[in-house]
């Protein structure tokens, strides 16, 4: 475990978003134009996506899919109200920010989910297409449990259900070329993949580098312009609410019987935190919440901790869980 | 050349909320609007850029929209109602026109 | 033919470009940066450009080349009237308009002969690599004939035929860009092509597919906000001409004696219509016409009706017309 | 400091045009201009974005040019005769400089 | 709505000294301020383009602030003291805004 | 010699600039979006660096490494005060300009040292790995020996050495973005160098196309604005300072026992003069000065030059001097 977390710290994407972090904390004028990080990030996601249908198109429809889509469903729809809870109450979080905290951790992280499939593959642990489409369920949930946390409150923030509200969340630019992806490649398969290969699968792991050195800098001046308002409860909650994550996914794992692989997949899903899809959506239903304090913490601080301590732990706890 | 005064509101407003905000222009009748892309800045809200920004809310635009003077109250009142609760800014200057009728 | 045709529909591109047409009628935010827009459309004309001339260098220059690329021109130059009398007579659209569509559908469409050749590849067609030497060729013509059109006209519109039209449609940075890397190729032949492979060939298909999803996206856009204003006849020519300029095309290649690959291909330049090139030169020429027609016709109608139907009827055809 | 009353005239115009504009501009001695790239609007053309645009006709730009009143009427003569066809807007507003002799 | 009277400075600016600007202007506490990419110009520096730039130091930016008029002698010094010497061009325009304690 | 001048001439890069040159001095509207240029020189940084760390994980640190970086800084340095006095007192360019124009032929071109490290290549000349790195020390020297030039003079100019200014220099991101890929390639070596080789190696030259086009347009611009403002003995300084640099630089090489490899590229660094790093610093010392001066000599004149007839001279000098 101690192995894997050395490897994964030595990784070039974790030394280039160490670069980028020190970049930025540094103050250098190092950054990556805003059309090219829009591309990098379309192009994660169609790669996963592209990936995952490919490999349900390989490995077929197995009976795990559904369960697994539920189960990663009523996590996302869940975890808000447990970290809601602990930022309200236990990090004295106002209202509005913490719900929309809440929601980013319900949520899940792309780049999260590349680094543990990244980390299995090297292990020879395998684990379901399918869990890139459990991924993509996860990402709105979350959104709708902030609503109903938001409306609670003491009338301070109202959320909004409107029809316009929830076509803008479901036709978010990031879920559709998720799922777009996923769906062309489960059509193509094999054949889709070979032609696609060099681009999305050969390319990958340098795209994945410059956009981690983005990640880094865009999460060191979060860092810089905000660690001051940041409590030390509210930062800790950004180390504690991963592992409550991941617990709660482990759970529900053993529940519907995932593979080790699948189990470590499910628990760094529910770790993780987003940064790209959920954010947009947190602007329009609490524009009151301050955009800043969720980014940093999901970017600044649950990222790298996911990376260094958290996917070695969920692996070792995974394959101690699962059968 | 013979010019007409008009009015230019120009509303800052993030990524996330542009689309409400031209739908309920054009709901209103509005001749025509532009948007131009910000690069950064600075408010209440602090300081930020658009260089690296990978989330789907991240960016603000620049919305302007040329008006009869006429118009200016009922539109102040429709782009308040949006951009009020978020990260923005509203200002109003004076402009002159060549073609009234188009306003 | 139907295989094919059902290959075709099933390809990552054709597939990718469905996801954006459908995520755009949909009306989700999907959107590639325009920065990245413009670069793809760079890459592939640079590409596509490169690999005819690299292979030209290989083949020779075979005595065919000269006839192709006269034949091409005169295709070009002589089909906007056909599609002008179509427009302006049977669909009754206004003249400016109609001349500025005619011109489109002189043109011709770069990604529409990537997936002939594409096609042809995939049967183990040959055909003869100067015919991107004919495709550039193509380009400019029917902007020419456009001026022609638009003058006889009642004098509503009247073209213009200075000397810096004529430069800047000369040296329009597409038509420079495809033919400069055609003249690039053909100098470093196998050479420049074995150090450029693994971005100008392997990583194609990936950068096909974005910017094919943006196609779609463009197109859905366009009819989105333009089908009101299509009448069903303007609508149906967007299918009726790609069949016309085809025949023609098929009567030239008959004529100069091409082979059936080369056929295919000259059949489908003539069936398709320009969207890169083509609307800068009418904004000058015609400003008073709508763009919003002539795109959403070549991108919304005829692109996807060549890729699925056309290009499987012309190779048909080509084989049994060609010697 | 003292200020000193300018105009500056500002025309929203297309890609495909803003070449010839410009060489029309430096021909009547302009002192300078500045081009800042459009995101999207709306007009009578109908709505169009900049994003995922893949012709070389896609696109407008705001250009701005602050000038001395008094060349005021000569400079919208210029700018009409090109943009008068196409795609566009033109308007006009007071602005002060420090240094006059530069407009 | 009522509406208050404030002043509109526009700074253009080099890339290479934005940062200084921006620095400089927190400083004297100014509320906030916007920047914007333009995609070329000409100026007695003669003319240039934002496209195809590879050097850090290519590029220039729009950059405005809405400030109380109070404020405007104060602030025009701060930003002569860094542009004066650079590429660039300082205007003031009057605009109206809702929320005069914002500024 | 010659061989080798005519095949750089015929590489696809050097045609690429060629093409861009042409493109821009015609007049066409060819252009790369600027998001795209800034990547670009982003990629190959990240690349450049990355390699050389890569390289130098692999060869171990040699002893030679640290007097080499030593020479390098002295020889960046030292030539911004010969360039200086042959501009001044040679071409009699104004003060300001002189010393602008100056710093940038101290410093050194990334794309130069490419083109060196792929001839040497291609004779199978080895080199040390390390000399990226000294490519990186002799970025910024040059910078303060113009602002001890500046202040030289008749009090027209006046640099500036606070600590802002300093900070600004050393963490400008282009040294940032090549010394952090350096150390990231250094840290992972051959494991890094595997996952990330079809990016940072395999696509290189098909990146390094695109730049070189975009550099090309860049160049032909600058010519076609410039070239009346450029007396013929500035230009001329053009040609002759990479051979006054060449020279110091073998000079250097000598005395430090370089191999034949290094010293080649010794020598075009210190021939060759900076249009990334420099200019910015620049127009922070020296406001006064038109860039436009240093970038269409350094661009428009030195590089051509260095690319053509430079490398292979420094490469045959090279193997007669060192042992
Ligand atoms: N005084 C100002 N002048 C110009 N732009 C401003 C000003 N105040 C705020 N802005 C812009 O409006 C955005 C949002 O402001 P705020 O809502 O105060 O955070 C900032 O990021 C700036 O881009
Ligand atoms: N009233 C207006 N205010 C601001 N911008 C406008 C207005 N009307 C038109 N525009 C801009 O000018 C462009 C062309 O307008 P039009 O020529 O009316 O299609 C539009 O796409 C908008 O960007
Ligand atoms: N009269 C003007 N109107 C608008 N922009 C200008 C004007 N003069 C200069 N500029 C802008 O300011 C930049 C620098 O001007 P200069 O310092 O004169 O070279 C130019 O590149 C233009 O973008
Ligand atoms: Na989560
Ligand atoms: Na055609
Ligand atoms: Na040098």
């Amino acid at each position: 475990m101690l192995a894997l977390a050395v490897q994964n710290l030595v990784s070039p994407s974790v030394l280039f978003f160490g670069m980028g972090l020190g970049a930025s904390l540094g103050r250098s004028d190092l950054s990556v134009p805003e059309a090219i990080a829009r591309f990098l990030s379309l192009y994660l996601l169609i790669s996963i996506g592209f990936r995952g249908g490919a490999e349900v198109a390989h490995q077929g429809v197995t009976p795990g899919l559904a369960l697994a889509i539920v189960a990663g469903i009523v996590l996302s729809a869940g975890l808000p109200f447990i970290a809601y809870a602990l930022l309200r109450y236990g990090a004295r979080l106002d209202h509005v920010n913490a719900a929309a905290v809440a929601g980013h951790y319900g949520s899940i992280s792309a780049v999260t989910f590349v680094a543990i499939t990244g980390a299995l593959t090297q292990l020879a642990l395998p684990y379901d297409g399918y869990m890139i489409a459990v991924a993509a369920a996860m990402e709105t949930p979350a959104i709708f449990s902030v609503l109903v946390i938001a409306r609670s409150g003491q009338g301070r923030a109202k959320g909004e259900l409107s029809g316009d509200f929830l076509r803008e969340i479901a036709l978010n630019g990031s879920i559709v070329a998720l799922l777009g992806a996923f769906v062309v490649g489960c059509i193509t398969g094999e054949r889709g993949m070979s032609s696609l290969k060099p681009f999305l699968l050969d390319a990958f792991p340098g795209f994945l580098c410059v956009f981690l050195l983005d990640m880094g800098l865009i999460a060191g001046r979060g860092l810089r312009d905000g660690w001051r308002s940041l409590s030390p409860a509210v930062a800790g909650f950004a180390w504690v609410m991963p592992l409550i994550g991941a617990v709660f996914a482990a759970l529900f794992a053993r529940l519907i019987g995932l593979s080790p692989g699948s189990t470590a997949i499910l628990m760094t899903l529910g770790a993780s935190a987003s940064y790209i899809a959920v954010p947009a959506a947190m602007r329009l239903a609490l524009p009151a919440a301050n955009p800043a304090i969720a980014l940093t913490l999901s970017l600044g601080l649950t990222f790298p901790f996911n990376l260094i301590v958290g996917i070695p732990l969920y692996i070792a706890a995974a394959q101690m869980i699962a059968r | 050349m013979q010019m007409f005064a008009k009015k230019r509101i120009e509303i800052l407003i993030e990524r996330a909320v542009l689309k409400r905000l031209t739908e309920e222009l054009e709901r209103t009748g509005v001749s025509g609007y532009s948007v131009a892309p910000l690069a950064g800045g600075r408010g209440r809200a602090g300081r930020w850029e658009a260089d690296g920004q990978i989330g789907d809310a991240a960016g603000m635009f620049a919305l302007w929209c040329i008006v009869d003077a006429a118009r200016l109250d009922e539109l102040l009142q429709v782009v308040f109602a949006i951009v009020a609760r978020q990260v923005g800014l509203v200002s109003v200057s004076d402009v002159q026109v060549v073609r009234p009728e188009r306003f």
